[in-house]
């Protein structure tokens, strides 16, 4: 259930960035259900784009516009 | 045999890679290569259709595996109509932007080309396909090259349009997805004809739902009423021709994914109330806002949803006359309307936002476009003696066989907001004084725009004039839509044969 | 807020538990309920979420969901995984459904063409309008 | 080669060569144009013989082309008005705009007239009906006037009536299963009883629509107004007639086979009543002569349908022969307008004074089709008008005559009004430049004027084929001895006694004019009508001498309740009321994307509550 | 309140795909007339493969692989299209910060390993898990890794189109290849060697690598491009 803790993080959470790596949790636990499940081909893939390449384009996305979801929650 | 269905699908993907190589040496190829290949695939699946006319339909497997198991394509009277008209409009569009304004950048050529390329491919594919898990598949890539086309002038607000699309599209997919996840589930397989022969053993709740689902992902992109918010914007914002696609091929591969999946996979007898329900209301609101529309594109665009609308519902009622009534009204929309969306942006040329005002009195600096306009607003309102009339002639009495006198009277109120509006933008191509305040700079239109204009002007008057050059073709596309144990006999009846 | 429809969908969860009691109903049952939960929540940042990033947060979250859905499709009781190793070649009947693996191996390399074509399309909005409230570009209505 | 398909094979080389090679050069178009109207015509009245059909089949539905002898009535009224008017329209448009378009535009108006008359079809009807409606929608339009307000209203209106056409022919097709007209009133009985009350409504809202019949007659005061006078004469000469043939055939052979269908004709026969009336009040109050003339034909169209409405064998007879005669004089009315516009450049009447002796000619021809339109012997409308009450009087509609009276006392009132406005009058030095209008474009109007008094004296000319068209009704024959029909004739014996009375009506009349003029040329001193230095007072602006500004106040006021209800107002307001609608119901599509994913949960929603019910 | 309504809207949703999916019902007859197990009884018999995933999606279902590889070259192309600026000059990336010396050096030493790593998963993925995708995308992330350690690290957009290029013509060309010799599209028309050996399953492997160059060629180069993006 690690993945409903992140995901709902990754909703709530104001700061994208914090929310991107939430995502990335996500992937990560859902590799790792992958793998119970005996999908370990998805289980790679997953690894590798949703982990990986996914959380770098969005962290690349965020430094280029904004990285606050809202100006008011900027600290 | 002169060639096989696969190459529809293999040939433009072939050529999208091997662009960029091109590219680099000829820069010229990026333009040539696409028309030559939507020219290649014209002929083919002309050729193809005409074969299969004469002799039986084509059931091409992939990968030898027998259609069970493997993927199969199917190439039947209707979807070789389809395909027929799809492959064409494409090599239209590509006639009208072989020179468009954006041709001095390299890179935006070549891209654009791929897309447009790869966006015929794909609903050819959506055609053509027998495997919903592959039709999924085909409905990405069309999603992608649309998201890509509204998306391409960086100047306008074409990214919000795409950015809506993509959303819709998205989601649509999800609910695409899951419908795959629940017909699997049950039956255990992906293609269309096993499917249909086992869908009477499936748990009708699911087979409800899954239907439900499957109407919900594919009415994205077949232009259905809650779903289509995002056509208007995308249609307006793409570039002119690119609207033109999008109407004559795009939303003509989502009715026919819709309709395959309403007749053949859920085998439905009789009237569909939801196809009815759903396209009169998309009819309506559609019509009716277009009915206030201040820019030209925006215009179209609803137009072109109410008669997507109309198509749902004739297809909704079920019987021979009404699926002849709907091929037919797809086949001269497929063809009216990217006539009007490319005369359109020929008027409107090199203005961000298409406002009606400012074509007013263009018919004296550019003649023929504006005569071509006309006469596709006179054929898409259905006044006789242009194609337009025929259709709506045919539904009427496909409506009335089956005595649905409110849904006739409904759709004739409707069309006469159509004329209106249609009349109103003639009034002011026609009939109104030139004065440059307002209106814009007219400009020459390009050679290969005015071909594509012709052709296209050529086919609307021999429907009009002579309608029974096309209505043989019709007729049997209908009978093989209707037709759905003869599908699944031809697929799976094929597997048994074929030794692996 | 989600919680009252994890409740909501636990509770039938439950219900259906009781009448079969089976360790495959609890892994289905966990597995089925985490991607619905998924695809809920996902949905939920699609529609109440103002900024751009979160809404496409929300669009692949709800395809994790999916893809999990999917995979638990193929799941058997203690199968194992489709991969044939020597002097196992009649195992076939205890391996999990490698179909749905395929499935999910396609949908998520789609997904992620999806998503990066939707990341670049906020970098335009963002060029374009200096914001990423969904609700602030709306030049095109009506 | 049939002949008919000939005619229009010749239309159509006739449409292209005037379109193409008129942009070459304007004799050759001219020549075209002329010479398509009379090999046509004349290929026509000699060559076509009604027993002759045409068939052949367009998608599975059999279609027949024929001339029947109702239409050979429209169809003389069509050609004979087509040649003149065009002849008279060569000269008339020169030096407007988009020349090659007007030409080609009227040929196609009258190929598309003819095909109405020989289709046998409902199919073909409605497609040379809808050819025609947009056909005459591009003339409204075409001099850039007025024409987002009339040119919409015209086209709403053709369509509204297409439609509901459209609508009763696909029921009849698909529940009888052939388009023909005579199979469909062979086979009226079997249709259920709503069936039989819903098909002729449509059918004849289609036909009042182009008739310009009470509820639906908004447009015709704009169109006729706004679109070329020389196109007019044909609009409201020819083309108005196809909706007056149409509910002929309505008419006679359906309603007649309705249980109690006299309801029908009652309130049709009622509502032409009405028409002329409200037509002729408005005429009077027009200050412009377009707007009066297309006024004033509303309401002659309102007679000929309530002849038509009556049914009974006088009436139709009446309601024909004053077709043809509104078709003859009201054209010439219009090509009067016109060339006085083309004259002196304005159409209205309070600033036109005196210019009979500017253009005497001109001033004949309006004189002889107003004593026509007033229905005074000897000219054609006396005796359409006679036998139109007698009829009346025959069949107990008292209550209608005194309508179709008032209104056609009224009209003299109109009549005076143009004739003294435009000819009569004090001469302006404003307008002493004026000429005579061209010699292409008086003689047309003269001919006209001819014909109108010819068809007065000897009505056997046209009655004739009209009496045909009414055994083609199912009329008794009456052997060309009509004077049993009406007592006019049998006051008078026999129509060729009536010449020399006519004669010597007509030999006073000239000795009059003659001696006037005579009279006229000793001692007339010419002022203006501001210098009355007969009298020693400077009059001021309010009473001035063309008795035209402020003309009858005072039936006005007596009028003006009935003047106060205008339909169109309530159109308009109706209009207005759905754009706003649609305005409000528009903005479903909010810019925002979230909203329409909220849409699509919403949806999905909706479907799997409502699964049961809609699958 | 917007929210509210949202919750409520998701609730009834989640309602009814609980009932849909925690049925009991759900996935009775699957197993019993499923493709699934012909796949599993045709791959070792018929392709020689181990890996039926692999086998399912290289060649049973290559036709979507086909589509799928074709989606991913679309996204790449888009991406370049969509960030398209009328002067398109390849900024120095400055939207990262730079990466410290620890992990440039780390970097240095695992990219080797990360593309063996990649290499080897994508040649071997007909017999272990792993294949194309999983190999190319791991590669891309070696390449991901050295773009953000090395600020002077660039690849030439050339040799990544070509690359891409040519697998993905290769791809579409064994496929036809198979519809010369096989007569169907993709037909696997290789004799399939043991099982468990590498040289093995046909067609199977090589167009696997394919994939696998093409993969990794396209998500570099996706990633270089919305790397070099300004905001």
């Amino acid at each position: 259930m690690v993945l409903i803790a992140a995901a709902l993080y990754a909703v709530y959470q104001k700061d994208l960035l914090y929310a991107v790596i939430a995502t990335g949790v996500i992937s990560l636990a859902l590799t790792g259900l992958f793998l119970v499940l005996q999908a370990p081909d998805v289980a790679l893939t997953e690894a590798a784009i949703g982990v990986a390449l996914t959380t770098i384009i969005f962290i690349i996305t965020i430094r280029n516009t904004v990285r606050y979801e809202d100006e008011k929650d900027k600290k | 045999m002169v060639g096989s269905p696969v190459l529809l699908i293999a040939i433009p993907l072939l050529a999208a890679f091997l662009i960029p190589l091109l590219g680099m040496v000829w820069k010229e190829s990026v333009r040539i290569i696409p028309g030559l290949v939507l020219a290649y695939l014209t002929f083919l699946s002309a050729s193809l259709y005409i074969e299969v006319i004469n002799t039986d339909t084509i059931v091409e497997i992939i990968a030898g595996w027998r259609p069970p198991w493997g993927i199969n394509l199917v190439f039947s009277p209707l979807t070789g109509f389809l395909t027929t008209i799809m492959t064409f409009m494409g090599f239209i569009v590509w006639l009208y932007s072989y020179r468009f304004k954006r041709n001095v950048e390299f890179e935006a050529a070549k891209k654009y080309f791929i897309f447009l390329m790869l966006l015929v491919a794909g609903s050819v594919g959506i055609v053509i396909t027998g495997d919903i898990f592959n039709q999924f598949v085909f409905i990405e890539i069309v999603g992608i090259s649309a998201y890509a086309l509204t998306a391409f002038y960086t100047g306008r607000d074409s990214a919000e349009a795409a950015f809506k699309y993509l959303i819709m599209g998205s989601l649509s997919a999800s609910a695409l997805l899951i419908a795959i996840i629940i017909i699997y589930s049950q039956l255990g397989t992906l293609n269309m004809a096993q499917i249909a022969a086992n869908i009477d053993n499936m748990n009708p709740y699911y087979r409800i739902i899954a239907m439900i689902f499957f109407i919900i992902g594919i009415g994205v992109e077949a232009e259905i009423f809650p779903l289509n918010g995002w056509a208007p914007d995308a249609y307006t914002e793409a570039p002119g021709p690119v609207g033109g696609a999008f109407s004559g091929i795009v939303a003509k591969a989502g009715i026919y994914a819709m309709v395959r999946m309403m007749f053949t996979l859920f085998d439905i007898e009789g009237p569909m109330k939801i196809l009815i329900v759903i396209g009169l209301i998309t009819l309506i609101v559609a019509e009716t806002s277009a009915l206030r529309q201040e820019k030209l594109k925006r215009m179209l665009a609803y137009s072109s949803i109410g008669q997507m609308g109309l198509v749902l519902v004739a297809f909704g009622m079920g019987t021979k006359a009404g699926v002849f009534a709907a091929l037919f009204l797809m086949l001269n929309h497929a063809i009216t309307k990217p006539m009007l969306f490319l005369s359109g942006s020929f008027l409107t040329f090199n203005t961000t936002e298409k406002y009606i005002k400012q074509i007013t009195g263009m018919a004296k600096k550019m003649p023929v476009v504006s005569i071509i306009f006309v006469l596709g607003a006179l054929a898409i309102t259905g006044f006789p003696p242009f194609s337009g009339f025929w259709s709506k002639m045919a539904f009427l009495s496909a409506a009335a066989d089956e005595n649905l006198l409110f849904i006739m009277a409904t759709i004739l109120i409707i069309s006469i907001f159509e004329v209106v509006y249609y009349f109103r933008v003639i009034n002011r191509l026609f009939f109104f004084e030139y004065d440059d305040k307002i209106s814009i700079e007219p400009h020459k239109p390009g050679f290969n725009g005015m071909i594509a204009l012709f052709v296209l002007a050529f086919i609307v008057l021999m429907i009009g004039f002579y309608p029974s050059s096309v209505t043989g073709f019709i007729d049997l596309a209908a009978d093989d839509l209707m037709n759905t144990h003869q599908y699944i006999d031809k697929v799976l009846q094929l597997g048994q044969t074929i030794i692996q | 807020m989600q919680e009252c429809t994890a409740v909501r969908s636990c509770n039938l969860g439950i219900k259906t538990l009781y009448f079969s009691m089976d360790t495959t109903e609890l892994i289905r049952i966990g597995v089925y309920g985490t991607s619905i939960l998924l695809i809920l929540i996902g949905l939920y940042a699609v529609l109440t979420k103002r900024s751009l990033i979160k809404i496409i947060i929300g669009l692949s979250i709800i395809d994790g969901g999916i893809h999990l859905l999917l995979i638990g499709i193929g799941y058997i009781k203690n199968g194992t995984a489709p991969i044939f190793s020597p002097g196992s070649e009649n195992a076939v009947a205890r391996m999990v459904d490698p179909v749905p693996q395929a499935l999910v191996l396609t949908a998520i390399v789609i997904g992620f063409g999806v998503t990066a074509v939707a990341l670049s399309l906020v970098i335009r909005l963002y060029r374009h309008h200096n914001t990423l409230k969904i609700d602030e570009i709306k030049n095109l209505k009506w | 080669m049939e002949t008919i398909l000939t005619i229009f094979i010749i239309f159509i080389a006739g449409i292209a060569g005037t379109y193409f090679l008129g942009k070459l050069n304007g004799i050759l178009r001219s020549v075209i144009f002329i010479a398509t109207l009379l090999v046509t015509s004349w290929l026509f009245f000699t060559a076509v013989s009604p027993d002759v059909i045409i068939e052949f089949e367009v998608m599975g539905i059999m279609l027949s082309w024929g001339l029947t002898p109702l239409a050979y009535v429209f169809a003389i009224i069509v050609f004979g008005l087509s040649i003149i008017i065009g002849i008279y329209a060569v000269k008339a448009m020169e030096g407007q705009r988009s020349l090659n378009f007007f030409f080609a535009n009227f040929l196609i108006s009258v190929m598309a007239m003819f095909g109405i008359l020989i289709s046998n079809d409902l199919i073909s009807f409605f497609i040379f009906w809808e050819i025609m409606s947009w056909s005459s929608y591009f003339m409204v339009v075409l001099n850039h006037k007025d024409v987002q307000r009339s040119g919409i209203t015209y086209i709403i209106f053709c369509v509204i009536g297409a439609y509901a056409m459209m609508m009763a022919i696909m029921i009849i097709y698909s529940s009888t299963g052939s388009v023909m007209i005579g199979d469909f009133i062979s086979n009226f009985h079997a249709f259920s009883p709503d069936m039989k009350w819903l098909l002729p409504i449509l059918l004849l809202i289609g036909f009042a629509s182009k008739a310009a019949l009470m509820p639906m007659h908004v447009w015709a005061p704009g169109a006729y107004s706004n679109s070329p006078m020389s196109y007019t004469a044909l609009f409201s000469g020819a083309l108005s007639k196809m909706g007056v043939y149409g509910m002929v055939l309505v008419m006679i052979m359906i309603v007649q086979q309705i249980p109690d269908g006299y309801w029908i004709k009652e309130v049709i026969a009622w509502l032409g009543g009405i028409t002329s009336a409200i037509g002729t009040l408005w005429a009077i109050k027009q200050d412009d002569a377009k707007r009066m003339l297309a006024y004033s034909s509303v309401a002659q169209l309102g007679y000929i349908i309530v002849g038509v409405a009556i049914g009974t064998p006088l009436a139709m007879l009446a309601g024909l022969f004053l077709a043809v005669m509104h078709g003859i004089f009201k054209s010439t009315l219009f090509m009067v307008v016109g060339a006085i516009e083309r004259q002196t450049g304005t159409s209205n009447f309070t600033e036109v004074t005196g210019l009979i002796r500017k253009m005497p000619w001109t001033f004949l021809a309006a004189l002889m089709s107003i004593i026509a339109l007033a229905g005074i012997p000897p000219l054609g409308g006396f005796i359409g008008k006679w036998m139109l009450y007698e009829s009346l009087m025959g069949s107990n509609h008292y209550l209608l005559i005194i309508v179709i009276f008032f209104s056609s006392t009224a009209a003299f009132l109109y009549c005076y009004k143009f004739l003294f406005g435009f000819f009569l009058g004090q001469e302006e030095k404003e307008w002493s430049h004026v000429k005579e209008a061209p010699a292409l474009m008086v003689v047309p109007m003269v001919l006209m004027a001819i014909f109108s008094f010819v068809l007065g004296v000897f009505p056997g000319l046209i009655l004739k084929p009209i009496n045909e068209g009414m055994q083609f009704l199912g009329y008794v024959s009456t052997d060309n001895r009509f004077w049993e029909m009406s007592m006019i004739f049998n006051d008078w014996g026999n129509q060729v006694v009536m010449e020399p009375i006519v004669y010597t009506i007509f030999a006073i009349f000239l000795f009059f004019l003659i001696f006037l003029t005579l009279k006229g040329y000793k001692n007339t001193r010419y002022v203006t009508t501001k210098d009355i230095s007969s009298s020693g007072e400077i009059p001021r602006e309010d009473e001035n001498f063309t008795f035209i500004t402020g003309f009858m106040q005072p039936f006005f006021r007596a009028v003006a309740p009935v003047m106060k209800r205008q339909i169109d107002k309530y159109y308009n307001s109706f209009g207005k009321g759905l754009e706003a609608l649609f305005d409000f119901t528009r903005r479903i599509y909010n810019g925002n994307g979230q909203t329409y994913a909220l849409y699509f949960v919403i949806f999905v929603i909706l479907l799997l509550m409502f699964r049961d019910s809609l699958f | 309140m917007k929210k509210a309504i949202v919750i409520f809207l998701l609730a009834v949703f989640g309602f009814f795909l609980a009932v849909t999916f925690l049925d009991p019902e759900f996935e009775i007859d699957r197993n019993r007339n499923g493709v699934k197990n012909v796949y599993l009884e045709k791959t070792v018999s018929e392709l020689g493969t181990a890996n039926t995933v692999t086998a399912i999606v290289v060649n049973f279902r290559g036709f979507d692989t086909l589509g799928e590889v074709t989606v991913l070259f679309l996204a790449a192309t888009a991406l370049g299209s969509i960030l398209f600026k009328k002067r398109h000059h390849i900024g120095d990336r400055t939207v990262l910060i730079p990466a410290s010396s620890i992990v440039s050096a780390g970097a240095k030493l695992i990219f080797p390993a990360i593309i063996l790593l990649g290499a080897y998963v994508f040649i071997h993925g007909h017999l272990t898990p792993g294949g194309g995708f999983q190999g190319g995308t791991i590669i891309a992330t070696g390449f991901l890794l050295m773009l953000i350690a090395y600020r002077d690290f660039s690849i030439s957009h050339n040799i990544l189109s070509v690359i891409e290029s040519f697998a993905g013509i290769g791809f579409v060309v064994f496929g036809l290849l198979g519809f010369m010799n096989g007569g169907t599209f993709l037909q696997n028309f290789m004799g399939t060697g043991v099982l468990n050996d590498l040289i093995s399953g046909g067609v199977i492997p090589i167009i696997y690598i394919l994939v696998g160059f093409k993969v990794a060629a396209e998500l570099t180069g996706l990633i270089y491009t919305i790397l070099h993006e300004k905001g």
